[in-house]
């Protein structure tokens, strides 16, 4: 066991991988140059040359486009995008071309690619910068979606995507770039496709996505100083899901939150309510509720940018609603401690 | 080889795309081939004669367009005709239908149906060799209607940026749909636009399946010593409607013209390699037999698929994820 | 009233609309072909000139940014595309610019631009012209979503997002360009964000869109056969929704199945399925159910086409489940009517 | 107006920027101002000049290194200040901050921070122009790094295609972030690979924003005669880092060089401009005089903005659809 920041831990994953399969290849936007995507991509020009580790222009159709054809022809590369908005410039060649390779030649392509992309708050990054899309990608079959949230997550995830025979989207927040943590040595993968009880409980299950993970962990601190025992799932794989550790978790609980680093309508916050509602029917002391971003494009000014945001605020009073509790009196409790830690420009 | 094998052998691969296109024509109407079919009727030349100029391990890509490389490159009209029909004996047991027609054993690694969405892939599999120092080199063809698309731009570019061993094959017929080039086209030529990137850059309009692999031969020997890409603009003309069966006679609409349709027509691939090859004194008897044990192949293909076995219904669940 | 088909009832809306108001114009590829986009664009380069109806080259990415500048300064774009699946190579701008504008101008800047496009099955159409990317385009703030299912609400519909001043995108499945209904007279609009109830029922509701309309009315026939009364409702735009209407009908029939043309996985089924288990918690008989497209890419052969594609058989079995009723005897019923009429190539 | 005048009015847009941006960096550590920052300072010349060439009534649009532009056309510091500080007086409320700073009502219609992506938004920008026949034209300005994008070339191509009334307007500063053209490039220079196109073609390295007015005037009048769209590529230099407020001096990092620097230094276009207002016989004290008021004009921006309030929380809802 090490203490890595989880931008350590990106790196780490990263030179492991190339170490072990000369296969691995990482290109984007300024993956080589001096600030290498956040620190994220820090030594493996240094290590590994240029031809495993290079910029590119600004093109992220075509270098998608590239991608697929060196995985189909037996490399592993890993494309990088300093935000996923980028991304959407590449949903062609996602939706139409990297999910349905595999399907449309019968099995004989496989896309071993790993697509890494920060998502999350900066220093006011306003509607262009601040997407997260994981449940557009998730929508898409073929297609696997990680938003790890811990430094041993996004290592042991991170090798687990490139690793793996298919596309992977690896979905990395911004703010948890900082977060520092216990690392398993060695080559341990952590399994995609498993979710993870990120804390125990017995009255309440939150299920959280990426920064909704640190948040929830914050309301579950708050709940319990009044004695409400929260369970907070990060299911860490996106797609495909892992249905049964959510289910379980709310069978035992009977009440439940999603709180999604998305817009809720039509993301993935519905697909964890309307699955926990369809499958723990009867089950459930109360509705399943959904906890996510503002309905609006994403401000730059920070005061409507929190306002955007939900936090730990947010879902202590959802889980009061949930439960039947009155609000309990939070006045005087500053929610906004990282917001006024990270610093610009970026 | 001698000109009169190879004489041989290119009339064997346009004969092949043509004959299996008529079945097609023949047999669509019967309603049992369910894939849209972008016929390729006319434009022969380009595949048997690109294809033929390739070494057989260079990989391709394709377009929906694509029924000419795969029959040029795969020798597979069985597996061809099987996946028009919808059977399991197909390349991709039936999913993938004639828009997506491929064989990646044989190199042709994919083929899509939205347009130029594979020329970047051929920057992958170009990487891949480099990477890999194979010494192969890639043919991305796409239509005239692929330049207009930003994605062709970028791909160039980066092509020509890295070196990579990619030859860029625009089968260029002067029509997307019903629009012609000149309605879609900002540049002077494509020759002018292509030109100012860093490629080798080729043109043509021969329907001569040789003089295209020769140009290809002598494209790829360019590209190895410099690492220069090549473009080679090849052009060409399609008979058919733009998908399904019919001959596209449409003069009175104005996008295609009538003398142009001739002066193709005059030049057609099949007929004037025949000739060549009456010309390179192959008897008649023989040209003739080449066609009967063609036309034999394609309508057992044919006859065959029509009996074979659909693909499970489990089969929909497979091949999504590895 | 007068009968027409739902390609004469688009077409008719486009003439309308651009004889209203010189200020529609409408282009996108082959628009201005023979073909007219399957006779939707029929005689309006003849009626309104070449500047107002024009063919494009294959630009998707700049055609909408083009309809976006169009729109701001004081035009009113329609940019058709014969395939919702191209316009994946235009969410860059509809997501970071089109679906932003307005707010990031703080008000400034409207969009009035329609974005109309072909979805559903044809012949064979394959994994890369099959998609419906409704989910994706309501899960953005920004912009509206449509989907009209009959003649009379395509075209009420069309004028209608032609008249707002937002941007609203219109998908029109394939299979419906033939059907004919009753259209209104004169210039009669159909409100944005109103549903409507397509047939009434007590005993079960299935919200359904595009396709799923017609196979949940027949799904509703066969079951009326064992006395079962099933209430369709077509929400037809998607963004907003309009949850009151599906929440009233649900109140009453306390069953509710959601048939969308979609994958399930996070879409819009998980949107309906999630919002109407929460508003209508404690007064449900069963979970909601969802049923939607199977989990793969769209195969091309028929015969796996038909499994890919649910149908009223489906509807009729979650609809029995729903209800906890013997699944009924449907050996002898053609569940592949229309399928047998659609003719190739395309 | 005459020469003088001209070079006074030129002097104090550039100054306007220059000064306002010398403002940011020195605010900007108090963290108020919660937006990136990718300032212009080195590049004024380009805005100061274009702009004074268009007309005022022309459309324009920018990209998320827009203080250039945004003064130049607005003269409303006062707003801009407001905008980055996200007070409710910026032009969009707080809501765009500097990458998306705009002001519609003054002509320049949309900024965005996504590369690339307002560059088709002037194609639509243009068409009105065109629909209307208004006679106006429309300036997109776009770094170097945005002809990566496909969307550029698609651009092009259609205004070329169409003769929509536009400027490509390419700042190009050598980098893309720490990227220098070269390693993004596959062609052999800006001419070639644009010049293919339908259009007409200006290349300038000046720091001169009369020169370049005058370049700008000049385009648009060969754009008008004969309706093609003008591509103008104006080298620049940026001395600041891509984003934030710090003077870029990473030489050592080997994305640029010293000599460059001292190069575009020694060719400032704001001292370069003073100077020649001096030469013309501006008298030093008139010279201070406006340096004066423009500084006391920001000076009083800057003290307005901190104090202005913030948007109301109900504000994050509104302005969605309309
Ligand atoms: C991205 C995209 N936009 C539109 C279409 C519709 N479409 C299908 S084929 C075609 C024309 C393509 O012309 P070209 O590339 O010249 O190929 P050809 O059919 O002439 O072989 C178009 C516009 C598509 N398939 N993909
Ligand atoms: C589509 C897209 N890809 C990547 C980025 C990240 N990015 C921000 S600025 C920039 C460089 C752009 O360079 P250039 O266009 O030359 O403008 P400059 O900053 O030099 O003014 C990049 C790659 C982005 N904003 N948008
Ligand atoms: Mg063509
Ligand atoms: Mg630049």
């Amino acid at each position: 066991m090490s203490q890595l920041s989880y931008r350590e831990a990106v790196n780490g994953a990263l030179i492991q991988e190339m170490e072990r399969d000369d296969r691995v290849f990482v290109y984007g936007c300024d993956v080589a140059d001096h600030k290498r995507i956040y620190g994220s991509t820090t030594d493996l020009v240094e290590r590994f040359g240029p031809e495993r580790c290079f910029s590119t222009p600004i093109s992220e159709d075509a270098m998608t486009g590239m991608g697929l054809g060196a995985a189909i022809s037996g490399l592993r590369p890993i494309h990088v995008h300093i935000r996923v908005d980028f991304l959407l410039l590449a949903m062609n060649q996602l939706a139409n071309m990297i999910s349905t390779a595999r399907y449309m030649s019968g099995g004989d392509l496989s896309v071993p690619m790993v697509i890494r992309a920060v998502v999350g708050r900066g220093w006011g990054q306003s509607a262009q910068h601040s997407k997260s899309l994981h449940s557009v990608f998730a929508h898409l079959p073929g297609i696997r979606v990680v938003a790890p949230t811990t430094p041993n997550d996004v290592k042991g995830l991170m090798s687990a995507a490139i690793r793996d025979d298919n596309p992977v989207v690896m979905l990395e927040h911004r703010w948890l770039y900082d977060t520092v943590g216990e690392v398993d040595e060695g080559d341990a993968v952590v399994p995609l496709g498993k979710a993870r009880v990120v804390r125990a409980g017995t009255d309440l299950t939150i299920v959280a996505t990426s920064w909704m993970v640190v948040e929830a962990l914050r309301a579950a601190d708050l709940l319990a100083e009044r004695g409400v025992s929260v369970e907070v799932i990060d299911p860490r794989t996106l797609a495909p899901l892992d249905e049964e550790s959510i289910v379980a978790s709310v069978q035992k609980t009977r009440h439940c939150i999603v709180a999604d680093n998305d817009w809720s309508f039509c993301g993935f916050g519905a697909e964890v309510a309307a699955m926990v509602s369809e499958r723990c029917f009867g089950q459930l002391g109360a509705a399943v509720s959904r906890v996510g971003w503002a309905f609006v494009p994403c401000p730059t000014t920070r005061c409507l940018e929190n306002e955007f945001y939900p936090n730990a605020n947010d879902l202590v009073r959802a889980a009061e609603r949930s439960l039947g509790l009155d609000a309990m009196d939070l006045s005087g409790f500053d929610f906004y401690t990282y917001e006024n830690r990270f610093k610009g420009p970026f | 080889m001698t000109a009169r094998a190879q004489a041989l052998t290119l009339y064997e691969s346009l004969l092949l795309i043509r004959r299996a296109e008529e079945k097609i024509q023949a047999h669509y109407a019967e309603d049992d081939m369910k894939t849209p079919v972008h016929l390729y009727i006319g434009q022969e030349a380009v595949a048997a004669g690109v294809v033929n100029g390739l070494d057989p391990a260079d990989p391709i890509v394709g377009t929906y367009r694509s029924h000419g490389i795969y029959l040029a490159r795969t020798d597979d009209p069985e597996g061809f005709f099987a996946e028009l029909y919808g059977r399991v004996g197909g390349p991709a047991k039936g999913k993938a239908g004639s828009m997506h027609m491929a064989r990646p054993q044989d190199g042709l690694f994919l083929t899509s149906a939205v347009v130029a969405t594979t020329i970047p892939v051929a920057l992958g599999l170009a990487f891949t060799q480099q990477y890999r120092k194979t010494g192969r080199s890639v043919a991305a063809f796409f239509g005239d209607g692929a330049m207009d698309e930003g994605v062709f731009w970028e791909s160039l570019n980066f092509a020509c940026l890295k070196r990579l061993p990619v030859l860029f094959v625009c089968e260029d017929n002067g029509l997307a749909i019903h629009t012609p080039s000149v309605a879609r086209r900002g540049y002077k030529s494509v020759a002018d636009a292509v030109g100012g990137f860093d490629c080798h850059f080729v043109e043509s309009e021969s329907t001569d399946p040789a003089e295209i692999s020769d140009l290809t031969r002598d494209a790829l020997a360019r590209q190895r010593e410099d690492g220069r890409p090549v473009f080679m603009r090849l052009r060409c003309y399609r008979y058919v409607e733009h998908v399904g069966p019919r001959e596209d006679r449409d003069f009175h609409l104005g996008y295609r013209r009538e003398e142009e349709f001739e002066y193709w027509r005059a030049r057609d691939p099949v007929r004037c390699q025949r000739e060549r090859l009456i010309k390179l004194g192959v008897p008649e008897a023989e040209v003739a037999a080449l066609e009967t044990k063609i036309d034999e192949r394609l309508s057992r293909c044919v006859a065959e698929a029509q009996k074979a076995p659909f693909p499970e219904p489990e089969e929909l669940h497979r091949d999504v994820l590895a």
